[in-house]
């Protein structure tokens, strides 16, 4: 091996070579990254079409500050092994902002990498509380709510709105729904009011939730509160029906979907969940949900809106920066409002945005209607 | 008492659903020796096609029973030729290689049988339509066991009597177990044993679809992935029976579906799928071929 | 070419295939909507596809066919598998690994830290597939629960690393060693056990140490899984991202040699040869004075070793783990990884590592029907080549013709 | 006389309720050849597994007697391997080789319990490790020598001619150097060739100081080969003594005819 190569082969094996070169600032990387295929695809792709837009409009206004805005699109399966590959694609691709992660595990493992090159990160959907109020990641911001926040809506309206005093707390087993389903049990706990009659988890998938189901009759609740995705919620009401169990059943914004009222059918009709505020009043809502009819011709998905806002508030944060450090954009993303379909919003010194939140729905008639 | 008798219930429930399952594996490991990884989709699939038919029909009017009879007899027929496709083009050409091959075979075809729905149909959830209605003398009892429960248990029931008499008495049968006894003899008193072997996966794929109609159906809702968990716990309870017995994979799957619910109910259902693998792990390490699994005298 | 009876039995397969497919992929229905969609022309497409495969199918065995007569007639030798003659030949061996070693370590100066990054992955499949290779390819076990072990070396170190602020260099012994332990925990209620109760066995501990890191929140932190681990250390420089990653690349690399040089010292020694002997047949091996407990516990320990180290770079790489990370499919793959490539081939298992874990990152272009083609690939392979892409190849032994002298 | 090297007292073997074997007694003297006979199903290879510890006997007494005057050891619950350790070794009615492996590699795996080299030394190639390698090899090419097979040292296993493979069967088990060899019908399937050589074969181990007990269906071999015949008939002994003694005792007569009359 000749002397020039083991020199360079050393000096990169210790680390000393090769930071990333400072990208020729002709354009702004707006990453995107998400679970793109896969079985949770559908809670990925809404936000590729909404950055899509968002950007289109943007350079079709002549960029910002004369730069047009590149989309760099990557899939993570919501597989954190595989979001590293993907934040890592990204990184080396010079991106500067990233709107994603979709899920929160995928979201916790990239966030270092992105750290480490000083890139800033806005999620629509991560939810976990510990992104933004561990303190463990600066770059880190969302135009969601978090799940403690999501608990308290569940737990306050069964509480006061409804006057319940016995309530079974059930999830599964998964990352969002066990952590929600933590979050409800502590504020039922702490408010003295009702008892947490049963806390369990059920396993996604298995052949039938019967016996579970008998569980929670026998626990003597008046109500569920389940945390976790609408598959499994679909199941469980079913059963509880058909077990002629009349038990209120409340859940969060994994349900708030117009899949579960498909599934469950008659059955779903009176069930209780939480989603993002309504804001379909808004009309940069109205324009955002019409720009998507009109480009991809069907109804935009899930976290759409929550995911055009992140779009609009990076990209705003950069124009107002005028750069893309991460410094700079974090202190614009802090100071400086934005007109966004969820609503007017700035962030606090965490990441979370301020004026995001949650608000209750009902099924009736096979669709949701906000509790007010 | 009465929570006992529900959660009996829904553990005889779960039971059947396995048990049904694992009569697919167990007789395709008595005859070839080999673990059927596919077979879990072979159930999805079945499950799949009622869904399409019983929708089709439904939405051009047929009344009920039909839908449900002309539903579940077009399950078996696909789920069947699925089984039988199957074994000819991913096992048949290895017979003589090494079994591990063939194995890694099944999980092939598992894995492209379960994309192969997901982009032929959705990849979201989709509603079942509900096939067993609620029968009015059942009311009255509705809140411990519901129709549908009833309904399961007996159409698994008289599958068992049905297999079990073919097996038994039928030519077919017989020449499935002198094959699984010994291939080669089998071969030399003149039965076509690749024939056998299709009969095997054609009837054992023709109950796990019958399974997968019945289980959609109560559960209301049906995607591409049901055939793997439910794959693995059939599996598991086949071994549990032991193996290669008839009898034994009904009464694994009986043994395991109680299980999990009894320790659902009086435990918890944290830990529900962990009681059935440790319940497994003890049988097997007191009774190494299974329930009723015989002991294979090593010949020496 | 062909005659009309194979086109008349391919066109038959083609019909069959379209009966086949009809309910699932003509058929759409919309059970909310009560609508139904009549999607004739995939039926046109399955049926002009698979009759088009079978065709294919037919001019490869008739080309198997020809081969066979010319052999017969002594017109064609049968000659071994240029792959075979390298492996064998020490001279060609040397030189294909120096030209791989070569390659390997200016790799990440030709390709992007996202390449690098992907290899790095790669290389830690590599690794695992060589650990399950000694418990499946060579000790004939077959364990499909492999990943539990990848699970404790993983979270060894995470929980070593929140707790107690234990670095990479120290943990990654710590997790072979527990990784071993519990295969020796495994492996001792399973002695008995035999083949495919085996497989099950394996398979319900791997799961059963999933759910437990799933659902013991005090112990795991439950499914939100651990973060912000660590990534390994160099005499307490700070790293670059890149710098981080050529890091974990060499590091890779180094392991992966380590390893390659371990397991292959291993199955040409005395423990190496009672592992394929007892692979071979169970009570000959007994008879001829071999410890079935202690030869099957050595190999179960040692294969969970290289999990466990596999483990803890893992929860080093991603800096995040939890328990999702460790599913059944995992284990499969790995499998898959040591079947496909040969069993108890070194080059064989490096080999399928690569196709199997880089063909799916490369499949991205066929974005949705990615897993499908993957599940076909492995379908065919195994057909077309059941004993794996490499065979593996006993060591040989040199004699000076009939006389006393012994030369290796 | 002094001490048999291998003392069977009483043995007694059930399946399941199902009798096997009765009271069975044998012995076999050091540097003799004994031969076990009897016909099909008798339970000749019964005897053997209860013997090498692949079955556990239901009733009676193993013992060794090392000719080397070591104490006595009762084989009875000792694993296979043990059995082989303490220095009885075995051949298989149905070839039982390591088909994957090597014909030297068959032979070094014989050499196991006799060597001692771990993890330790087998990857980092000690001293002490490549000695034992190097010894190992020669004396598994030693005894190849010896059973003629060097033309297929690295052969598989599985590529061997039948007659072959019975005799690296011998040669494998030769290498776990015991100080009796039981062989469990080794001219099954040979030609008279093959078989003539198998005959100088096992009296050259004789000569060597190995005692030998033998299963063998090929009477023109075991006469010429043995010092004493057992005979066995449905799991009892019926007769023993010297060849020309057992050949024309009636009961043996009997059980010969009977069998014959059944096929």
């Amino acid at each position: 091996m000749n002397k020039r190569v083991t020199q360079k082969l050393l000096a990169a094996a210790l680390g000393f070579s090769l930071t990333t070169p400072l990208m020729a600032a002709d354009t702004i990387k707006l990453g995107v990254a998400g679970a793109h295929s896969g079985d949770l695809a559908s809670y990925g792709l809404p936000s590729v079409n909404a950055a899509k837009l968002v950007v289109e409009k943007i350079n079709a206004a002549g960029g910002i500050d004369g730069k047009m805005v590149e989309l760099l699109v990557e899939d993570d399966v919501c597989k954190p092994e595989v979001a590293t590959n993907t934040a890592t694609k990204l990184v080396s691709d010079g991106v500067h902002v990233v709107l994603g992660h979709i899920c929160s595990g995928a979201t916790k493992a990239a966030l270092p990498i992105y750290n480490n090159a000083g890139v800033v990160v806005m999620s629509p959907s991560a939810t976990n509380p510990a992104l933004t109020q561990s303190g463990e990641y600066p770059n880190f911001y969302r135009t969601i709510a978090s799940d403690d926040a999501q608990a308290r809506t569940e737990v306050d309206f069964a509480l006061n709105t409804l006057g319940l005093t016995k309530i079974a707390v059930i999830h599964d087993k998964g990352d969002y729904g066990k952590g929600l389903a933590e979050f409800a049990k502590e504020f039922l706990e702490k408010s003295g009011k009702a008892e947490v009659t049963l806390f369990e988890g059920v396993t996604p998938g298995a052949v039938d939730y019967s016996a579970v189901v008998q569980k929670i009759k026998r626990s003597g609740a008046e109500a569920v509160i389940f945390g976790g995705y609408h598959p499994e919620a679909s199941k469980i009401i079913t059963q509880m029906r058909k077990k002629r169990m009349d038990t209120i059943f409340i859940s969060d914004d994994g349900v708030k979907d117009d899949t579960f009222i498909k599934v469950a059918g008659k059955y779903a009709e009176g069930v209780y969940a939480t989603g993002p505020k309504d804001t379909s009043s808004n009309p940069l809502s109205k324009q955002a949900v019409a720009e998507h009819k009109e480009k991809f011709g069907s109804d935009p998905g899930a976290f759409y809106e929550n995911a055009y806002a992140a779009a609009l508030a990076l990209l705003n944060a950069i124009d107002k920066a005028d750069s893309t450090e991460m410094a700079a954009v974090r202190n614009a993303l802090q100071n400086n409002d934005v007109d966004t379909p969820v609503g007017t919003i700035r962030f606090d010194a965490m990441g979370d945005a301020l004026g995001v939140g949650f608000a209750m729905y009902q099924v009736k008639d096979g669709q949701y209607v906000e509790v007010k | 008492m009465e929570y006992f008798i529900e959660l009996f219930f829904s553990g005889l429930t779960r039971g059947s659903i396995y048990a049904l399952i694992a009569l697919g594996y167990t007789m395709v490991y008595g005859i070839i020796g080999l673990i059927n990884f596919a077979h879990g989709e072979i159930y999805m699939i079945g499950a799949f096609t009622s869904f399409v038919v019983a929708t089709v029909l439904s939405i051009y009017g047929f009344p009920l029973l039909s839908i449900v009879l002309l539903a579940g007899l077009a399950a078996a027929v696909w789920s069947a030729s699925y089984g039988y496709t199957i074994e000819k083009i991913a096992y048949q050409p290895l017979r003589q290689a090494p079994r591990l091959s063939a194995l890694i075979s099944a999980i092939g075809m598992s894995i492209f049988l379960q994309n192969y729905v997901l982009l032929a149909q959705s990849s979201d959830f989709q509603p079942f339509p509900e096939l067993i209605p609620d029968f009015d003398f059942m009311e009255p009892y509705a809140h411990v066991v519901g129709s549908a429960e009833i309904v399961i248990l007996l159409v698994t029931a008289l599958m068992m009597v049905g297999l079990t008499l073919l097996i038994k008495f039928s030519r077919i049968g017989k020449a499935m177990r002198a094959t699984s006894q010994d291939r080669t003899m089998a071969m030399l008193v003149g039965i076509d044993v690749n024939r056998v072997i299709s009969m095997t996966f054609i009837i054992g794929s023709a109950l796990a679809a019958v399974g997968g109609m019945l289980i959609a159906s109560h559960i209301g809702q049906i995607n591409f992935f049901i055939g793997f968990i439910a794959g693995i716990k059939a599996f598991t309870a086949a071994v549990l029976g032991g193996i290669g017995s008839i009898p034994g994979a009904v009464l694994g799957g009986f043994v395991l579906g109680l299980t999990e619910s009894f320790a659902t109910g009086y435990v918890s259902s944290d830990y529900e799928d962990v009681f059935a693998f440790s319940l497994l792990v003890l049988i097997l390490i007191f009774k190494p071929a299974g329930l009723l699994g015989r002991e294979e005298a090593q010949k020496v | 070419m062909f005659s009309l009876q194979q086109l008349k039995k391919s066109l038959l397969v083609s019909l069959w295939f379209a009966f086949l497919t009809f309910p699932l992929l003509v058929i759409r229905v919309d059970p909310i909507e009560r609508t139904v969609q009549w999607r004739w022309e995939n039926m046109a497409l399955v049926a002009i596809g698979s009759f088009l495969v079978s065709l294919l199918v037919r001019l490869f065995y008739l080309h198997q066919e020809h081969r066979r007569t010319r052999k017969a007639a002594g017109k064609l030798v049968d000659r071994e598998p240029l792959i075979q003659v390298i492996l064998r030949e020490p001279k060609y061996l040397y030189t294909l690994s120096g030209v791989m070693l070569i390659c390997a370590l200016i790799f990440p100066h030709l390709f992007s830290t996202y390449q690098t990054n992907i290899m790095i992955t790669a290389l830690m499949y590599v690794m695992l597939g060589l650990g399950l290779n000694i418990v499946v390819g060579l000790a004939g076990l077959l364990d499909l629960g492999y990943v539990a072990f990848y699970a404790v070396g993983a979270y060894s170190y995470a929980l070593l690393n929140y707790h107690f602020d234990i670095g990479f260099w120290l943990a990654l012994p710590i997790g072979a060693l527990l990784a071993a332990l519990f295969g020796v925990l495994l492996g001792f209620p399973v002695l008995r056990l035999r083949g495919d109760y085996l497989a099950i066995v394996t398979l319900g501990f791997g799961e059963i140490i999933r759910l437990i890191l799933e659902n013991w929140n005090e112990f795991s932190q439950g499914p939100s899984g651990i973060s912000n681990i660590s990534r390994p250390g160099l005499f307490g420089i700070e790293l670059s991202l890149d710098g981080a990653i050529l890091y974990l690349y060499y590091l890779m690399i180094a392991l992966v040699i380590f390893t390659i040089f371990v397991v292959n010292r291993l199955q040409d020694s005395r423990i190496g040869r009672a592992w394929v002997a007892l692979r071979e047949d169970e009570i000959a091996c007994q008879a001829m004075g071999i410890d079935k407990r202690k030869t099957k516990l050595t190999a179960f320990a040692l294969g969970a070793t290289w999990a466990g180290m596999v483990g803890v770079i893992f929860a080093a790489k991603t800096t995040f783990i939890n328990p999702a990370s460790f599913t059944f499919l995992e284990s499969a793959i790995i499998l898959c990884i040591v079947v496909l490539g040969g069993m108890g081939s070194i080059f064989g298992v490096i080999v399928g590592a690569l196709i199997l874990i880089l063909l799916p990152e490369y499949l991205r272009a066929l974005s949705d029907y990615r897993m499908l083609a993957f599940g076909a690939v492995l379908v065919t392979m195994m057909i077309f080549r059941p004993q794996g892409v490499v065979a593996n190849i006993r060591r040989s032994y040199q004699f000076k013709s009939q006389s006393q002298g012994v030369r290796r | 006389m002094s001490r048999p090297v291998l003392q069977v007292d009483g043995l007694c073997m059930d399946f399941g309720g199902i009798r096997a074997m009765s009271e069975l007694d044998l012995a076999v003297q050091q540097g003799q050849i004994v031969a076990l006979i009897g016909p099909n199903g008798a339970g000749k290879t019964t005897f053997f597994n209860c013997v090498t510890g692949i079955y556990n006997p239901t009733g009676g007494n193993i013992f060794l007697n090392p000719p080397d005057g070591s104490p006595a050891v009762r084989l009875n619950g000792l694993k296979p391997n043990q059995v082989t350790e303490k220095g009885m070794a075995r051949t298989f009615q149905n070839i039982r080789l390591f088909q994957k492996m090597t014909v030297l590699e068959n032979v070094m795996i014989g050499r196991h319990c006799r060597t001692s080299s771990y993890i330790f030394g087998a990857v980092f190639k000690t001293r002490a490790t490549r000695r034992e390698e190097r010894e190992t090899v020669e004396k598994s090419y030693r005894i190849l020598q010896q059973v003629g097979l060097t033309d297929h040292v690295n052969d598989l296993a599985e590529n061997l001619p039948y007659g072959a493979q019975r005799r690296l069967e011998i040669a494998r088990a030769l290498a776990t150097e015991p100080f009796i060899l039981l062989l469990d019908e080794p001219a099954a399937g040979m030609n008279p060739q093959e078989t003539q050589e198998l005959d100088e074969l096992i009296n050259q181990i004789r000569d060597e100081g190995h005692s030998i007990l033998l299963i063998e269906h090929d009477m023109k071999l075991v006469m010429s080969l043995s010092d004493k015949i057992y005979v066995v008939d449905y799991g009892r002994k019926i007769a023993e003594g010297a060849p020309l003694q057992v050949s024309s005792d009636p009961a043996v007569i009997k059980a010969y005819l009977g069998e014959e009359i059944d096929a």
